[in-house]
């Protein structure tokens, strides 16, 4: 069956979903949003999604909507409750998990949205800022990175900042030894493969190739040593009952096409 | 004596704000921004501003910045997200370093001023720990915490002089009720010394009793300002201009770049010789206002 | 699949909360606790409990200790107000040092709810510097803030179990909204790992969307109790019971005071006989229940 | 013209109060609640009253209702919003004054709502419980003391626990140096008379004597040295006006005869 990379990654994602979890997904990120989605539709009536600041009942949603803004205010024909900031933004070690992305993601799953700066301190490029990232991903139960591009600026062994932490420099037991929470980034997701992190150090590792992609690209795509398992899988492309309900029902416009 | 009606025009709303003042604003990335006072603040050049930018923000900071009216900056984001990941010149000043930018995230922000309305020196939470973000802002002072000895951050406070929000109705007593979500109105206004609040509507008093329970709080001052959130969202009033966005991103992005016809003209339009909200809706127009219904 | 209904049976909500476990009950003084089900707990006996008291709480409380129920106690006040100035059994208990008690203004348990529900060890506050709060409740620790050097106190987090909350009406997937005011239940349920709920009304879950922003918050359990705060109020359906508040606290000082019977009498028949809280409206009376309107 | 003492009180604590300020009353508290509504009818129409929960317009209403009890539903009928607690119960700090009782008021304008301990630190006596006094009384910028009854029990030299502080032991400057914003008490107005505090070591003063009390009964009454002034001035009664509003339209049931 033909489908997108796109499709293939949130279909993966999906599976990471369990029925009941509270999962945090920004505006703007169509992947992610797909992901929680699909996996609400096929095996997680209790996930608690969210549309922007509102936690939505799509049972009976033929169409869900595209949600270019968070705020977009449409959403609350399917809203059973909204977000209070004020009470709320308090409570994000209450989810279960969250996506991320990055203009840097490092070998230890170190994310930056801040920007990169020159020796001196000034930035050379400016990013658009943490948003929610730097706090959930201290305090979510877990997370999962989504990588839309795949390329050696992103990919890189250190970020130049660091504004959502991952697992730092790698030392054991740096998480717990700095009181976060969250167990930290669980996968990397991108359009190449599947990556988790090693259990002693957490670096990055390959968890499975996708379809048609070669452990070369991989490693001449990303910015530092990968590290690689002794068997390589390949990645489980989308089954069809889940491309037949990500196109019918949760991306019928196509975003991820 | 007579209860104060505190219903204010445009300019005297914006005569409150001068050079050097903490302001906060209201709203969400897209969503239920003052903009037409913001506007106002723009074509008015107030200067040396500290702006706390709703929680996260967008290009109603954007377009302040090239006004030269910040000095420092306090927000998680400044973009328009699929219509614009970021704001082109808040990207420009930051890579020129021109305003201060205050570093933090959402929360830590929140935490900013739940420290600030309840009167406490600081409050303590744990994002931010092993990031750079107490690198780049000295503010965030890692500590202990007394009772367990974990690590946390304790974020200051901040003295806000005035928090500038848009709302769906208020009556003259300044009671603000919105059709859609507060988002952290009501913590900005907690925390800042007065409130501004822009409204689609002013409503009798009789229409706030109705349910008392959807004020969300008491403003200072009232300014009346149909589509005062445009080119954002104002809920159940209507959606983004995202046409509006665009033509403003376009034009800001090529100033960037060292072509400033584009923006130019666009400031003249729409921020300078505009002498009020009106006169800004006037340039904006009817037909387009009303295509931005929500169905 | 389908979405989990959430709806339970009173002997069921009652059967998650065991010996020795931390609640929290919602509701203010006199309105609003989830009477019926915390009458269930002490006609079961359930023993050694720490309670978090409604920030301040009322006969509810009382009850509890005189049916044995609570070890520790963190509340702001108990008692009735104008019906009574205190509760009889928590002032005997208090003297006779036969529960611990939690010392704490309502401001410091908002900050211990607060702590908890934001997931850090600890808040600060000012109140309670130069009392004698911190001698009576070592678990309030002054400390130097990291920032100015100010004097605070640090009220810490507190692990709660359950918090049980009366609410207006909720949905099958326990989505709860008030008709009245929810005073500190949204931080309780926040602050607790799980939450059950009675509501005075089950509605569709059409009628919960059809104003999304009333929603308070998602219980995980939710029971229908009409009358359920009775004999306190519930707001939008009933006020108080000032009678009924009499008859107990005359039975209850009676019984502080060596005279057992009023308050044998009151126990069997309101709080031991009665099953289930149908059982015990039908002790109270249809005529007294429905003479509570609120014109 | 006849008045009762409570009615005095009332009145002459309403002229204390300013337009616009912002005033916390509690519920069952009929002294306090008068002051604040008379206050508002006659000079004082942006005071922010408030009924339980409730922020109000008593501009239309012809009579206010008693409140036997802060969650009573119905000044609904008069709202114009209501406290939210999860937010603005940290809000304190911004009422402009509040009124206190105690089972224990002491020299220095220290309360006990607590109660009164053994030697061995266990309680003779328990009191209802700190309420939202011990923070109101740290934050707000200035509170009245009210005592319904002036007897040497209530009025005692130490309070044997303080629940809200006052000015500590009097030594100059401790509010101050405990980082405490609000300036204390103001008064403390008893059936005998009106008191402040000394401006150096803030001891209870006499301020006035209501008509017809004499110094000597002040003195008997009172569990400690009172400082007393060189001019010993009397309390203005109520006015005709005061007592018009005040019987009309604030406590037409007569709560407080």
């Amino acid at each position: 069956m033909d489908y997108h990379i796109k499709e293939l990654m949130a279909c993966r994602l999906s599976r990471e979903l369990l029925d009941g979890e509270a999962v945090g997904v920004g505006a703007n990120f169509p992947i992610a949003r797909a992901a929680t989605l699909l996996a609400y539709y096929q095996h997680g009536p209790n996930i608690k999604v969210t549309m922007g600041a509102f936690r939505v009942n799509l049972e009976n949603a033929d169409q869900a909507m595209n949600m270019a803004f968070f705020s977009d205010f449409r959403p609350v024909r399917w809203a059973e409750s909204a977000m209070n900031f004020s009470t709320q933004m308090y409570s994000f070690h209450k989810l279960d998990t969250f996506f991320i992305s990055g203009i840097q993601i490092d070998a230890h799953g170190n994310t930056n949205l801040i920007g990169i700066r020159r020796d001196d301190g000034s930035f050379k490029f400016r990013g658009p800022g943490s948003i929610g990232t730097t706090t959930l991903a201290a305090v979510a139960r877990r997370y999962y990175i989504i990588a839309e591009h795949h390329n050696p600026r992103v990919f890189v062994e250190q970020c130049n900042v660091v504004s959502a932490m991952g697992f730092g420099d790698g030392t054991p037991g740096l998480r717990e030894e700095l009181n976060l929470p969250g167990a930290g980034p669980k996968l990397c997701v991108t359009p190449l493969g599947i990556f988790d992190f090693t259990p002693d150090t957490h670096r990055m590792r390959l968890h499975s190739l996708h379809p048609g992609i070669t452990l070369n690209q991989v490693n001449e795509n990303t910015g530092f040593r990968v590290e690689i398992p002794d068997n390589i899988i390949e990645t489980d492309p989308p089954t069809a009952r889940e491309l037949k309900t990500l196109r019918s029902r949760v991306d019928p416009n196509g975003e991820l096409r | 004596m007579k209860r104060t009606n505190v219903i204010a025009d445009e300019s005297a709303a914006l005569d409150v704000i001068t050079d050097g003042m903490t302001i906060a604003l209201g709203g969400f990335i897209t969503a239920q921004h003052a903009t037409g006072l913001i506007r106002g603040l723009a074509r008015r050049r107030v200067k040396d501003l500290t702006v706390i930018g709703s929680v996260s923000s967008s290009l109603e900071v954007d377009f302040l910045i090239s006004c030269g009216c910040i000095k420092k900056l306090v927000t998680a984001y400044v973009g328009a997200e699929s219509a614009a990941p970021m704001g082109p010149f808040f990207k420009q000043a930051a890579e020129n370093d021109s305003i201060q930018i205050w570093e933090c995230d959402e929360i830590i922000i929140m935490a900013m001023l739940q420290a600030t309305m309840a009167g406490i020196p600081f409050y303590p939470v744990r994002g931010g720990l092993g990031t750079d973000l107490p690198q780049l802002n000295p503010d965030l002072v890692p500590f202990k915490d007394p009772i367990r000895n974990e690590n946390l951050l304790a974020v200051p406070a901040m003295k806000i002089d005035v928090a500038l929000t848009h709302a769906s109705i208020a009556d003259c007593y300044g009671n603000v009720q919105y059709d859609g979500n507060p988002y952290a109105d009501e913590m900005i206004q907690k925390a800042a010394d007065q409130t501004i609040t822009s409204v689609e509507k002013i409503v009798p008093p009789e229409f706030i009793r109705r349910d008392p329970f959807k004020t969300v709080y008491t403003a200072d001052m009232v300014v009346r300002m149909p589509f005062g959130a445009h080119p954002f969202s104002s809920q159940g009033a209507y959606i983004e201009d995202t046409a509006h966005l665009n033509e403003y991103v376009m034009a800001a992005y090529m100033a960037t770049k060292g072509d400033d016809v584009s923006w130019e003209t666009y400031r003249k339009r729409y921020i300078d010789e505009p002498e009020d909200h009106l006169s800004y809706l006037e340039q904006v127009g009817v037909k387009s206002l009303l295509s931005l219904h929500e169905y």
